[in-house]
This record gives structure tokens, C-alpha cells and sequence, in this order.
């Protein structure tokens, strides 16, 4: 392919790294509460309000809660390839975390081979790619395929 | 201290893609209402103007530019925006204007001029925002979420597509004669089945459009409203909540839920706690309701509301839609005026349609849709960033 | 029923240019709002945010945001914009909520993260805006409206630059030790007038700067309060007056004024019937102001709101400054806070943050700024579009 | 010169004919109340509401209200000659329609040369142009200038 180097399309949000996918989040120090996108200045918990939050990694795996598609070309600030192409997009849930990621689904596994329940695992793809970068974000796939 | 207003007026400007400024539509509703309640400009001491921002400009006041093109009368102005429930909360601004006795006569308005397509956030680059985010990051527009949510109730309750395009095939059915309404055209399920895709398992049918168009109450006490008719439809409540942490559903326009990892879900989900609200405050409950007006983003999201305001148990809705229930003529009509899937969505214009729907229909002028002996209605509508809204209606 | 609402906590993140994201700030002031009132975020029944539309993105739903941020609770919200008064408007909505006996404890809420340079419209070409119709057509900016009326003192009062100078130095001075000021650094006149001219006859450091900041107040009603403290402040009136037709003055955004051809100008001009109303509803006067809190976007604006909050008759607000009848120690000190010129711009919160220097003053925590015995103030603010602010606050 | 077409910069607010430049504007056939820009689907005198309103043009002359300059390079849409020269403004009231009107002043006229009461007229002037047009404002300045 190419000699691109691989970044995070935004930083903060995932470790880019292909071989082991990882979303960065939070989690409370004093009442355990996790938080994806991070948050580090107050917990969000009412009755806890802690100022101390550490960086976490979630969990790879979850359940899938559910999912639907885009057949049409989404509007920037998407950078979508030409021609454009539909995916699935999945609503999965962390079991440790008790919370739900949306993401899109990888290419080649449409919504007909999605099932409200199903085991569902992080990976990267690429967003879209200039002359010098390759941009990554998360997907979801299905466990084992 | 009664906590009931009365709707004295109610006006819209029609729903369409007109091209003009949202200010004429504006002007246009609230000259209507005015007229309705029988009242002049100069008697209106307080105006609530729910905001069109979404253009991504402040310049679009609505309060006081609805006062200036009225005529600037020294009239106090408030104008809120909380996304799709900001006509709820320039209700509930003015209805606490009234119950605190600080204003006599209030005007209510919101009005649009909706752009094309998807809706679509502001140029530049802000990754602390999560509006930009899911766009960004994943190309997750609007309909991505009510085709999750679609998707939801058929993995978990046996929904099918027939029961949704049955939503649509009722709602252009109650929209027929309604002279506001943008499309007034029946379409059969096989029509809505036909369309295109957008958002599996959503249809290009299921899915509101954007459109022009605008709404106004005037509000008044109850004394005051005596003088002037003799039975006045009133708000006894208005719900303009946020969820209570966690939030553990997915909801436009986030990439993730709240954690329930430490406090489990909440006992009342957001959107049931939407409706919720407004019925404790008005000492009322779903078995009181005779004719709801809700959000319709979607086909299948109506289903979701008639489980949020309570009409039936979870799980139940798609027996309430195959049985004719929610039909006008049937148990507990909900749309009769035919709902977004015949207005089209015109955000800040949107809650305040529905009480004058509701209004109508309490008042027995519903002409072509009327609910006969309708006497409480509830309207709901939930906007992103947490923003819940609710009204009752009663005669 | 009283009028009166408590005050029961102030609090503000420090103005500047930080940087951050104006969530952070907003809540900020809002924890230090609700630990001075001794309670705690769950005790907040409803919120009302100012909001920083000015950015150009709805996604900045001030309300929902902070709502969120400190977690969610199911807490009832409602978000105001009105240019500069949207803070004033915020209040008065959370005021409304507590007299009509809907909320218990309302928390108010405004931060902003600041552009920099001038503030200037939204991309796109809107020849139906005013505010777009004056940049494209005249290059007219804000202080370009600040030079006309300086100017237009000038030559009708007499005042020379030197007046307006000092108005920066009092303010300087006043904002020397206030720790939530952004400058805190004396100025001299020659200073002042050494700096460049941006619109004749203003200088550089006679313009308000754009910054960073927030402000919050907890409020509650007497009775709740008095169960808290012994003698609360309280807010006994707001006003968020528009105009009267005609509007003979010109004002910003606008290229033209309205005609007086018809029906002459109005009796009480718009800048001076935003107190008056405030007034009136207090049942006070000018005469009874101890202490005022204006919006001095330029040190001549500033004069001219001594006249129009009633300090002082039209033309003799000159005099005031050289004797120095408004610097603390004074007949009727003006913005002990420092003002914008010690802070800066920070639109949503400005007017939340007039009332919390006035609660410090009344309760003579106002340390290092202190004006001796002060029982009764005033604030006054005027956002483009005519949107009128002023808040009665007394003790 | 050149063979540049003039025309209005915004449409409907100024006849772009620089030997008799005018404002137009509207006027309310019922409370003869005077509209800039011109208003023409309500008359805002809140005791009038007439919807029946007639496009006219304004006074050309008038009394300077009040003066200012612009120093520094105002930001877009306002599209600034390079180098930036800076220019004086001013607020004008007409007579008849009792209502002032902003604008610049024509280049050369500085606030030096102004002074509140004095009578100033209407003229037109070049806001920027490009390789077809020239597209013109209203400018104000001194009568007899
Ligand atoms: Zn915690
Ligand atoms: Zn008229």
C-alpha cells in the first residue's frame, strides 16, 4: 500500500493502535462511575460530585443493543469516499461499564448479519486518508468474524 | 394559587417550503392568535420567543424580533432555546410570567425557515462537542438514532415494518383536512414500504422532513380569560425536564450513554420521565388522556411515545397501532393533526403547534379531525442535549 | 404575594482568556454559587442558562449543558438568548419560577469562552440582516456605534476626552483588588488617551476587551431563604424591556433608525425606560440607589447610563465623573466591580455578574472595593436587537 | 477607467444611479410613518398594523446626528481596500422621514471636518468591485462638498 503513517482521527478518544484497539475513557476514583468520552474536571454522578477521575482503557467486547444503516451520504464534517458506499452502524453496550457505544459497523457486515444480543468487538478502520496520514477511528464487529 | 393558565389564542402560519423569512411566519401565527383571543398587540405585555439558532446565527432573536415586526411596544421579551422543546420552554416561561403575576396578556411564538436535507452542524473543528463528533467520527445523522431506536422495538418486541408504515398510513390519513398541515395526501403501506431505505429498517416515508412554518398561543390568567370566553382551555402543567443521571439509552446526539456501572439505570427512563412530570403536576394520569400530540420524528418513535406518555405498557404499542387505538374514532387518538409525518419539522415552531392542535380539539374546532368530546390532551417532545418537554391541555 | 426573591448564593469563575471551554467556567461559578448558599447541586429544581449562541452553534444550549456537566438530576431547564441581556432574561425566568411557586431552589447560570478581535456575523451572505447589512455595506462595527454616541456627548454636553478617560481610571482603580477581575493594573488618563484611536473619539483602552468568564446565583424564595440567613438579599425586580415605537435613537445592529414622522419620539427614549421599569416595579427610585452595576462597553457609555438609570439629568453626567460622585467613596459609586473595562466582555454571564458584585456589596463582603452601607442597587445592560436588562437588588 | 458595470451592492435598499443617488425605502399609506430599509408587509406603529405600505425614496439630505471613524480594518463581510485606509462614519437625520441613517463618509472627509448639526447630502460610491462590477453604497458628505 503505502508508507502513510496511521493517527487518531481525533485525539483522546482511542489508542491507534490496529494491533490492540482501545477506547479511552474515565472513571471515577470515588464512586466507580466510568465516562466515555472522557471527563476529568467533576463526576457526573449527582450525589457524588468527586473531582478525582482517572484515564481508563474499556472494555473490547459487548453485547449489541442495537443497530440500523446510512444509506445515504452523511454531511460534513464526514469525509465520505466517492463513490459512496452504505454501512451498518451499532449501538453496543460494555458490560463492565453498563454503558453504550455508538459506532460504525466494518465494512462487508451489513445489517442483515446484525441481531440485537449478538457479541460484538472493537477494532480500527480508517475514516479517510490524506497524502501523509491515514485517519482512525473505532468500529464494531461482530466476535470472531 | 390555581397553577392553571388559559390559552385565550392560538394561531399558526400553514407548514410548507415557503422560502421566506421565519420572521413573516412568526408575525403571521401571533396576528392569529391575537385575533382568536380577540385581543390587540398593544394589550400583550410579555413576549416568549422560541429561538431558530440552528441557522447558527444569534441574529434570529425570536422574541424580540417578533416584537419589532409587530411593533415595538415596550412589551418585556424572553427568548429560549433548548432544541426541539424550545417552544415548550417559551411556554413555560410565559405561563410562570402569568402564575407569578408579572404579566397579564402573553404571546408565545416560534416560527421557521428550515433549511434543505440533513440537518448538519456548524463549519469547524470541535471535538469537545458531540454534535460535531458523530458526524465526524462516524457519519451518525439524526435518522441513525431513530433507526436504532426502530430497529429496538423489533429485536425486543416483535415489531414489524407493516406496524410502522402503519403510523404514517394513519397520521396522512388525520392530516387529510388539516389546513395547516404541509402534506395532506393519503399513502398507503405498500407506499411506504416502497421508498427508499434511509436508516434500516426506516423508509425515506418514516422519516419527517424539514419545513417552514409557524405557531403562537397567547396566554393569559384565568380571570382574565373569563371575561373574554366562557369555558377557556388552560395549562394546568408544563414538563420541561432533563434526564436523571444515568441516562443509560442512547440519545441524539451522543456516542455514548451515561454509566450505569454504580448506580444501575435510573427507576424512570428519560422519555418516561418526560410526561411524567407535567401529569404529577397536574394531578392527572394516562387514563385521563383523550388526545396526545407527539413527536413523530420517525414512524416507530411514535410507538415509543405512546409507551413514554403512558397509553400503554412497554412492549404494548404496536397492538395499540394494529387495533386502530391511537385512530381518530378510536380509544386515544394520538395525532390528529396529522403529527410531523404531514407538518415536517419546524423546531422552535413545533411544542407550541401541538398545544394549538390540542387546543382546537378541546374547543371543538377541529374541523375535519375532530375527537368528539375530547376534554384533556398531552403533548411531548423531546429535543437533543436533554431536553424534555411536555404540556397539558384541558377544558 | 411579595415580589421578592433571595439571592441565597453568588459565584463566579475568574474572567481572563484561559482558553477552556466555557462548561468549565459556568461550573465553576455555579459550585461556588451553590457552596456560598450552603447547598448542595441536588437541591436545584431548576436551571436557567444564558446562553453563548454568539459562537454560532446551537450545540452551546447553555441550560441542558451545565445541567449535564455537574449531573444530570432530573432538574427542569430552560436556556435564554438576548444578545448581552440574555443573563438578565435568565434571571428573570428563574425569578417568575420561584414567585409562582413552581421551583424551590433555581439555579442561573452564564459563561462564555471569547472570541478574539472584533465581534463580527456568521459566514453567509444575509442582506435581510442588519447585522450583516452593516458589516458588508458600511464596515460599522460595535464600537463604531460606541464613537457615534461619545461623539454625539461631545458635542452636545461638552465632554472631552479627558471625562471619558476617567472613567477608565475610576474603574481601574475599583477593580484593583477584585479577584475576579481580569486587569487589575491602575491606569492614568494619559494612559488612556496615549492609546490608538479605534473610533474617534475613543481610544483602545475606552473598549472593552472580550473575555473568558462565568457567574451564577442560587435563588430561592424569601421564606426559603430566611430559614438559611437572617436578612437575605433579595431581588425585588427585573426588567427585560423592549423598546417603544418609535425608536428614534440609533442602536446596534441597525443602519437606520425607526421614523418619528408619525408620531414623534417616545416619552421615555429606550435606554432610559430599561431602569425605569425596573424601578417602578420595586417601587423605588433613582434617589434610593446606593450602589449601580452599568454595562461600560465604552468609558462614554458609561456616562451615558448614569443619565439613563436617573443618577444624573441628560448632559450633566460629566460633572458626576469629574467630582467624583460615582467613585467608591462617593454620592453613588458606579461599577466597584471594575466594570467591563476590568473585565472584559463575557457576554452570557455579564449581566448575572453585575448581580453578584451588588449581593458581595450589600452584604459587605465586597473586600478591597467596599462600599460603606450600601442597601440598594441597580444594574443596567442593553443587548443589540433591543433587548433592555436591569435588576433591582436590595437588602 | 474602465467599462465595469456599476451596480447596487444589496438590492433594493439604494437606486444605483450616481447622478441622482437615493435611498429608497417604504412609507405607511394609513400613519405615514417612514421605513429604512423599506418595510412592506406591516406597519410597526403598534396602533396602526396596516399592511398597506408604498415603496418611496428618501430625503437626500439631512442633519449629521453624530460622527465616528473606523481606524482599524473592519472583519467580513465588509471587504476592505488593501492597505486598509480608514474612513469616518456618520449618523444622519433626515427631516421629513424623522429617522437617521448610518453610513460612511466619502473618502477624504475626515472627522476633523465634521461637526453634529451640520447639513449633509447622499451620494454613492464604490464598496469594492470585482473584474466585471463595480458595486456600489451610499455614502454621506458634507452638502456642497
Ligand atoms: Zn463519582
Ligand atoms: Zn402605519
Amino acid at each position: 500500500m503505502s508508507e502513510k503513517t496511521t493517527v487518531a482521527a481525533v485525539e483522546g478518544l482511542l489508542v491507534a493502535d490496529p494491533s490492540a484497539p482501545r477506547l479511552l475513557g474515565s472513571r471515577c476514583k470515588a464512586c466507580g462511575t466510568y465516562y466515555f468520552p472522557a471527563e476529568h474536571t467533576l463526576c457526573r454522578t449527582p450525589t457524588c460530585s468527586s473531582t478525582e477521575l482517572e484515564s481508563v482503557e474499556l472494555s473490547t467486547e459487548g453485547v449489541l443493543w442495537s443497530y440500523t444503516s446510512a444509506n445515504y451520504k452523511p454531511p460534513a464534517p464526514f469525509v465520505a469516499k466517492e463513490p459512496f458506499e452504505p454501512f451498518a452502524i451499532a449501538a453496543v453496550t460494555l458490560e463492565r461499564e453498563q454503558l453504550t457505544v455508538l459506532g460504525q459497523v466494518v465494512p462487508g457486515v451489513g445489517v442483515d448479519a446484525l441481531k440485537t444480543g449478538m457479541a460484538m468487538e472493537l477494532t480500527l478502520g480508517t475514516l479517510h486518508e490524506d497524502d501523509e496520514q491515514r485517519y482512525l477511528t473505532w468500529q464494531w464487529k461482530p466476535v470472531g468474524h | 394559587m390555581s397553577q392553571e393558565v388559559a390559552v385565550l389564542g392560538v394561531g399558526m402560519h400553514p407548514w410548507g417550503k415557503w422560502g421566506e423569512s421565519f420572521v413573516k411566519y412568526g408575525v403571521r401565527a401571533a396576528q392569529d392568535a391575537l385575533r382568536d383571543a380577540g385581543l390587540a398587540w398593544n394589550d400583550v405585555d410579555f413576549v416568549a420567543g422560541a429561538d431558530t439558532v440552528r441557522n447558527g446565527y444569534p441574529g434570529y432573536v425570536a422574541g424580540a424580533t417578533f416584537a419589532q415586526a409587530l411593533g415595538w411596544s415596550g412589551a418585556e421579551v424572553v427568548s429560549c432555546y433548548g432544541a426541539c422543546a424550545s417552544g415548550a420552554q417559551a411556554i413555560s416561561v410565559a405561563r410562570s410570567r402569568i402564575l407569578s403575576g408579572e404579566a397579564k396578556v402573553a404571546l408565545v411564538v416560534g416560527a421557521d425557515a428550515a433549511p434543505k436535507g440533513f440537518f448538519a452542524p456548524q463549519g469547524g473543528r470541535r471535538p469537545d462537542d458531540p454534535d460535531w463528533l458523530r458526524f465526524y467520527l462516524h457519519g451518525i445523522t439524526n435518522p441513525t438514532y431513530f433507526g436504532l431506536w426502530a430497529r429496538r422495538r423489533m429485536d425486543l418486541y416483535g415489531a414489524t415494518s407493516s406496524d410502522f408504515a402503519k403510523v404514517k398510513v394513519k397520521n396522512a390519513r388525520h392530516g387529510l383536512h388539516n389546513p395547516n398541515a404541509r402534506y395532506r395526501k393519503e399513502v398507503t403501506e405498500d407506499e411506504v414500504l416502497g421508498s427508499k431505505v434511509v436508516a434500516d429498517p426506516l423508509h425515506l416515508l418514516e422519516i419527517c422532513a424539514t419545513s417552514d412554518g409557524g405557531a403562537a398561543l397567547v396566554l393569559t390568567s384565568l380571570d382574565f380569560a373569563r371575561k373574554h370566553t366562557t369555558k377557556p382551555v388552560t395549562i394546568p402543567a408544563v414538563s420541561t425536564v432533563t434526564p436523571a443521571f444515568p441516562n443509560t439509552v442512547i440519545e441524539m446526539p451522543n456516542l455514548a450513554t451515561d454509566s450505569g456501572a454504580s448506580s444501575g439505570p435510573p427507576e424512570t427512563p428519560f422519555k418516561a420521565s418526560i410526561a411524567k412530570r407535567a401529569y404529577d403536576r397536574a394531578g392527572v394520569g394516562p387514563e385521563d388522556v383523550d388526545v396526545a400530540e407527539v413527536y413523530d420524528l420517525s414512524t416507530a418513535l411514535e410507538l415509543d411515545w405512546y409507551e413514554d406518555i403512558g397509553l400503554c405498557a412497554p412492549g404494548e404499542a404496536e397492538r395499540l397501532i394494529r387495533d386502530g387505538d391511537t385512530t381518530i374514532g378510536g380509544r386515544v387518538p394520538v395525532n390528529p393533526s396529522g403529527g410531523l409525518a404531514c407538518f415536517g419539522e419546524a423546531v422552535p415552531a413545533q411544542a407550541i403547534a401541538q398545544v394549538c392542535e390540542l387546543t382546537w380539539q378541546l374547543r371543538g374546532q377541529a374541523e375535519g379531525r375532530q375527537i368528539e368530546g375530547a376534554k384533556l390532551g398531552v403533548t411531548a417532545n423531546q429535543g437533543l442535549f436533554g431536553h424534555g418537554s411536555s404540556v397539558i391541555v384541558k377544558r
